[in-house]
């Protein structure tokens, strides 16, 4: 493993060991959540699982701490300067867009309360854990361009957009497919869907932005130094998959079947 | 930074570990039963009545076994039907103890309901499920005992599941429409009470 | 202390100090507002006495018609009579009790055995419970608090570390 | 005639127009291919204007970076290019903030036009008794219109303020994304002309709140309101973001928080509540044009939907949103009075913090829109308490301005006169506030004119009158030209008693039983003569208007030059020539004193760096 010198203005940059520890205990928290849900559906409990891990992803993965330690340079044009404001950007960007989630969330239980959607459990295990995987990797090409390795960043990047479009295949292409009811049909339907789908959206984008990356990467426009277009992309699809940790105890997870 | 995540993730473990018990020890202490109780378990009144093979049936004979005991009409179209498929799946998900289960069908539809028709309804779902019909006279006390109010055609107003223990006694009765899943799991409880 | 810590300590207390001002507020109004809902769910239990079913049969009611609860009561039903009473998806054999839990908004009519017109009409409101009082509390309390926080900071300015000096003082 | 289709603008429309075509087509296509009857004008009417908008940006070119970005190509950071100066660029994308908030200005006076304009036609019909020249649906096609129009107007004439003053008083070259800002804006002249096209597509009586299940029902136009306003809300997220991002990042050297100009306070409030609650009127919009579209039954209570979860989303966004509409103006009142009477700004942390509270304050207080729509009935209180919390703030500031006044060398020129003119009116609307906010007098008032006399009141006084003192004030900075001060008095003195009589009427009737969203009303209720009033009034509102614009115009002919610091400012940008250089400030501005202490002598509020 590369232990590289300080690149950053934020100490020497996390190993990938750590991001690899990170992922342990996440998919430990996952398996335990699911087996939660198996054995006493309590919600709370079910609630506690969800918020250690977007903890987790928040503080480990998308290093919100990055934030506070914004670049007080004074001069204003400098390439560190331009990066924690774009950092700034990024984050408010992802709060704002953060509101439409937690909308859709509280709609959610506003509308079926404590009963949930009759979908596939089996399935639904299978895409978060891909989605989970898709985050480890993600956070593995961040890591390694920040220690000046790009292949690894661009192979890491790979592996993370095809689990990318296999969340998406698995819940448009078969969720959609097999759920018992169609958007129409009554209000779980349209929860249902409309959760899935703004999410799903959002996974597209984060496909369609790290493609790009990759792009721009395999012709070496970005450097250990400056990569700012890496890290965003990374921290977005991170930010998809914290979404994705709250939506799926919401959908898949709480509550009993209505009978 | 990992010397600091390694503190963070064993606190998370702990945690999770602590909620679980936790949890396990809340739900273990404080169990209520789905359907709603008798309080105290009253002896359920005893009947003499014809099974599907024609042989005498009594409520007393299964003494020992815990009796989910159901009123209803063969030709009848959704409770009935729906209520023997509930009780099946209950059997079901009993597993390995759905042998200390019995099901009593008793006819509400003396006209309709002929130990054969009785039989083949029954054999819809489940073999060991036992039926129980008679004439008018035979079956109107036992209604009677059981608050059960029927109307011409065997239509019941009162669709429920009465759950007998094996002294005999009423404890429980189950509104139409319960899930397999509260009624299994009241047995269970029964059974860890023993 | 950091800049950020110092305000987040000072938002924390002033929203904690506007909470303990909603407190009183809210509960006065709860107390002025109160009527035949606003109680938490607690069990109810009706009697039937001892020879209902001949003056059933007879054609005279013996309990009120219709009876008010709120949501999560549980309705505890004893039976004094000699004969079997049911009540919608209770059965009580003589001399004991049936319970159960009225979870579901909305008026019910339950076919029973100890009313002459063998319905028996159920009320299940919408219970003013704790934690509407909570809510209640959070509303009042959250907003109060924030503006007191933000006062106080002209009112105390933050204390900081030796390396951030403070805002606002030329 | 090159040089005409080279102009953004225009290349955006054509492009919008393609796209509308393509996606209409699409859904056409789809449609066919599903073996489904391939005409059906809802969903294809609406993918069609979605797609429109996304080409309209396209063809303006705002877009162009950031595909050149994902193409790999690096892109020039320089803001602006200096060889396209001159009239044309405010036709097509620039990425100068200057440049793009005059842009906006010009949206939002369109806007209001547009939205004034629908007022007077339906105030014209209000004047008898019974239907005269409207239908209904016409009646309230128009009224719902002149809401959201006036709005979205105001939403981006908000944004005109911000875009344009925000840099230049915090002393910073541009904003934090000018490639985004640049979004931002020309995103909102789709949106706007969707939103208009409704008036085409059969309309819709929902008035503005567009509720369900009635806006689930109502005609076509319905769904070009949701994405209309949905459009638009991006507009304002985006530049909220890109606003807080400036102030946070930009600020010149020594700005510390309690240095800030006031209004920048001003802007950081409305910001926050732009960036975060507008999502959830999208969110609300969308859903309900999902029920629509698939049938999905949020709303719905058939399918177990629930039409108040609607007004709760909707109130989240739309009660704050009322203070994105004040608080500019508010700031504007606080940051020009203290130039007008040469005194120190009486209170100034008091004001800042006051911007702040109401806008974090505000965020839970939307309840008291629902008193009467079946909310938990106890909840109403506490929703009351925080209500008329809210009212604190909004005194302090009050009390600021009495005590800046206080004894002042007050001079009254035109900008001067709007200041005074909101302030005042903006007290009639703040007072006739509280009634709405205690429960028992609002399930009386609820739904009344008197609301809308209210409303109309805040809005006047805390955005017409500041946003007009603030064109009056900030135009020598913008063309080098300064308005003529007759005119302009003159435009004041009508605007202001014309919408005096027009709100205190409104309250009247209100009081006297008047429904609001009415298109008729009972010559019995003998309140005629009020609404006689109330439209010539109307009127007068509109001829100021019109005197407003003949002012622009001449002003453009022959105006009087003015490129010193025309009111004797001490805030930076008028520290430099008018009208304000390209790059801003070529010497970085240093904050070497208080913001506001007109008349301190020898006090000094920025520096630029090399001079002593």
């Amino acid at each position: 493993m590369v232990e590289s010198k300080s690149i950053s203005k934020t100490g020497t940059p996390p190993t990938l060991r750590l991001g690899f520890l990170v992922f342990v205990v996440l998919a430990v928290l996952t398996a335990v959540e699911f087996a939660f849900a198996l054995y006493f559906n309590i919600w709370f409990l079910l609630a506690l699982m969800a918020i250690l891990k977007g903890g987790l992803v928040m503080y480990y993965y998308m290093h919100i701490y990055k934030l506070f330690e914004a670049e007080k340079d004074e001069n204003r044009e400098s390439f560190a300067y331009k990066l924690a404001t774009n950092r700034l950007g990024l984050w408010f960007f992802m709060l704002s867009d953060g509101f439409i989630f937690g909308g859709l969330f509280i709609s959610r239980f506003n509308l079926l309360g404590l009963t949930r959607p009759d979908v596939n459990q089996l399935l639904g295990v299978t895409v978060t854990s891909v989605l989970l995987v898709s985050s480890f990797f993600a956070n593995r090409a961040e890591v390694s361009m920040e220690h000046g390795n790009r292949n690894q960043a661009i192979a890491s990047l790979v592996v993370t957009i095809t689990l990318g479009v296999l969340f998406l295949v698995g819940v448009l292409g078969v969720e959609w497919r097999i759920a018992p009811f169609g958007p129409g049909d009554g209000v779980q339907g349209a929860i249902f869907y409309s959760m899935t789908g703004f999410h799903a959206f959002h996974v597209l984008t984060g496909v369609i932005f790290l493609s790009i990356v990759i792009r721009n990467l395999v012709r070496g426009r970005y450097s250990a130094e400056k990569h700012w277009g890496v890290e965003a992309a990374v921290v977005y699809w991170h930010f998809i998959d914290f979404v994705w940790i709250f939506f799926y105890p919401a959908l898949y997870l709480i509550g009993t079947l209505p009978h | 930074m990992e010397k600091k995540f390694l503190w963070v993730g064993t606190a998370i473990l702990a945690l999770v570990i602590f909620a679980t018990a936790a949890t396990i020890f809340y739900l273990r202490s404080n169990r209520a039963f789905n359907g709603s109780v008798i309080n105290p378990p009253s002896p359920a009144a005893d009947f003499t009545l014809t099974n599907q093979s024609g042989q005498p049936v009594k409520l007393s004979d299964y003494r020992g076994k815990y009796i989910l005991l159901f009123f209803g009409y063969t030709h009848c179209i959704n409770e009935c039907p729906a209520t023997m498929a509930i009780l099946m799946k209950t059997r079901l998900l009993l597993g390995d103890r759905a042998g200390d289960v019995q099901v009593l069908f008793v006819a509400t539809d003396p006209a309709g309901d002929t130990p054969q028709a009785v039989g083949e309804f029954l054999a819809r779902f489940d073999p060991t499920f036992m039926g129980a019909t008679g004439t008018l006279a035979e079956l109107q006390p036992v209604w009677a005992s059981y608050g059960v109010t029927v109307e011409d055609g065997g239509e019941t107003h009162s669709s429920y599941v009465y759950l007998i223990d094996p002294a005999g006694n009423l404890r429980l009765t189950y509104p139409y429409p319960s899930t397999p899943e509260q009624i299994a799991a009241d047995l269970q409880l029964l059974f860890r009470r023993k | 202390m950091t800049q950020r810590k110092a305000l987040l300590t000072r938002f924390l207390i002033g929203i904690s100090i506007g909470l303990l001002i909603a407190i009183p507020l809210s509960e006065l109004a709860f107390y002025f507002q109160g009527n035949n809902t606003s109680r938490p769910p607690k069990t109810i239990t009706i009697d039937i006495p001892a020879g209902t079913a001949q003056k059933v049969s007879q054609g005279q009611s013996v309990l009120p018609q219709d009876l008010t609860f709120v949501v999560g009561d549980i309705l505890v039903v004893n039976n004094h009579d000699s004969i079997a009473h049911t009540l919608g998806p209770l059965f009580i054999p003589p001399n004991a009790s049936a319970r159960m839990a009225l979870d579901h908004l909305g008026g019910f009519s339950f076919v029973c055995s100890f009313q002459p017109t063998r319905y028996q009409g159920l009320d299940v409101q919408e219970a003013l419970t704790t934690a509407t009082r909570i809510e209640g509390i959070v509303i009042a309390g959250i907003p109060l608090g924030i503006l007191l926080a933000l006062y106080s900071l002209i009112l105390r300015p933050l204390k900081f570390g030796k390396n951030t000096p403070p805002p606002g003082t030329a | 005639m090159r040089k005409f289709f080279s102009l953004g603008l225009v290349r955006g429309l054509i492009w919008q127009v393609i796209g509308t075509a393509f996606g209409i087509g699409l859904v056409t296509g789809v449609r066919a291919l599903m073996r489904l009857p391939a005409w059906k004008a809802e969903p294809a009417v609406v993918v069609g204007a979605l797609f429109g908008a996304l080409f309209f940006l396209y063809g303006v070119g705002v877009l162009d970076d950031w595909l050149k970005w994902a193409n790999g190509e690096e892109t020039s950071d320089e803001e602006v290019d200096e060889t396209g100066l001159g009239r044309r660029r405010y036709f097509g994308a620039s990425q100068d903030h200057k440049v793009i908030g005059i842009q906006y200005l010009t949206l939002a006076l369109i806007l209001f036009t547009v939205g004034g304009t629908f007022a007077l036609i339906f105030r014209t019909e209000l004047v008898k008794p019974g239907m005269q020249f409207l239908t209904p649906l016409e009646y309230n096609t128009l009224m719902s219109l002149h809401g959201i129009v006036m709005i979205v107007g105001i939403l981006i004439g908000i944004s005109a303020f911000m875009n344009y003053t925000v840099p230049l008083l915090i002393g910073a070259r541009d904003m934090a994304f000018p490639r985004l800002n640049a979004f931002s804006f020309w995103i909102a002249v789709p949106a706007g002309i969707i939103l208009l096209s409704s008036l085409f597509l059969g309309g819709f009586d929902t008035g503005w709140t567009g509720y369900p299940p009635l806006s689930v029902r109502a005609p076509l136009g319905m769904q070009m309101f949701f994405l209309g306003v949905s459009l638009s809300s991006f507009s304002s997220i985006l530049s909220a973001l890109n606003i807080l991002a400036t102030v946070i990042r930009l600020r010149a050297k020594g700005m510390t928080p309690f240095r800030l100009p006031i209004f920048v306070w001003a802007a950081i409030a409305t910001s926050i509540i732009s960036l975060t609650a507008t999502q959830l009127i999208g969110l609300a919009f969308q859903m309900v044009m999902l029920e629509r579209l698939l049938g999905m039954g949020f709303f719905d209570p058939v399918k177990g939907g629930n039409p108040v979860l609607f007004e709760h989303l909707f109130w989240f966004y739309s009660h704050p949103a009322v203070y994105v509409f004040v608080l500019p103006g508010l700031g504007v009142i606080s940051e020009l009075l203290p130039v007008f009477v040469r005194k120190p700004l009486y209170g100034y942390k008091w004001v800042a913090m006051s911007s702040l509270g109401i806008a974090l304050t505000g965020f839970l207080v939307w309840g008291h829109h629902m008193f009467a729509s079946g909310m938990a009935e106890y909840l109403r209180e506490p929703f009351m308490y925080s209500t008329l919390l809210v009212a604190v703030p909004t005194g302090v500031k009050f009390f600021s301005w009495v005590a800046t006044i206080w004894k002042g060398k007050i001079s009254f020129p035109t900008p001067m006169l709007f200041v005074l003119g909101g302030i005042v009116v903006f007290l009639l609307g703040g007072l006739s506030g509280p009634p709405n906010a205690t429960v028992s007098t609002d399930l009386l008032l609820n739904n009344t004119y008197y609301i809308v006399g209210h409303f109309h009141d805040t809005l006047f006084g805390g955005y017409v009158f500041p946003f007009f003192a603030s064109i009056y004030y900030w135009w020598p900075k913008m063309t080098g030209k300064r308005l003529n001060e007759k005119l302009g008095k003159l435009h004041f003195w009508l605007m202001g008693p014309g919408m005096l009589i027009l709100t205190l009427a409104m309250m009247r009737v209100g009081l006297l039983g008047m429904r609001r969203r009415v298109a008729d009303y009972d010559p019995a209720l003998g309140f005629q003569s009020y609404h006689i009033a109330m439209t010539l009034s109307g009127y007068l509102v509109a001829l100021s208007i019109l005197i407003f614009f003949i002012n622009v115009f001449l002003t453009m002919k022959r105006g009087e030059v003015a490129l010193g610091n025309v009111w004797g400012s001490r805030s930076p940008e008028w520290q430099v020539a008018s009208p304000m250089p390209v790059h801003n400030y070529d010497k970085p501005v240093v904050v070497v004193g208080e913001p506001y202490d007109y008349g301190l002598p020898g006090s000094r509020y920025v520096k630029f760096e090399g001079e002593d």
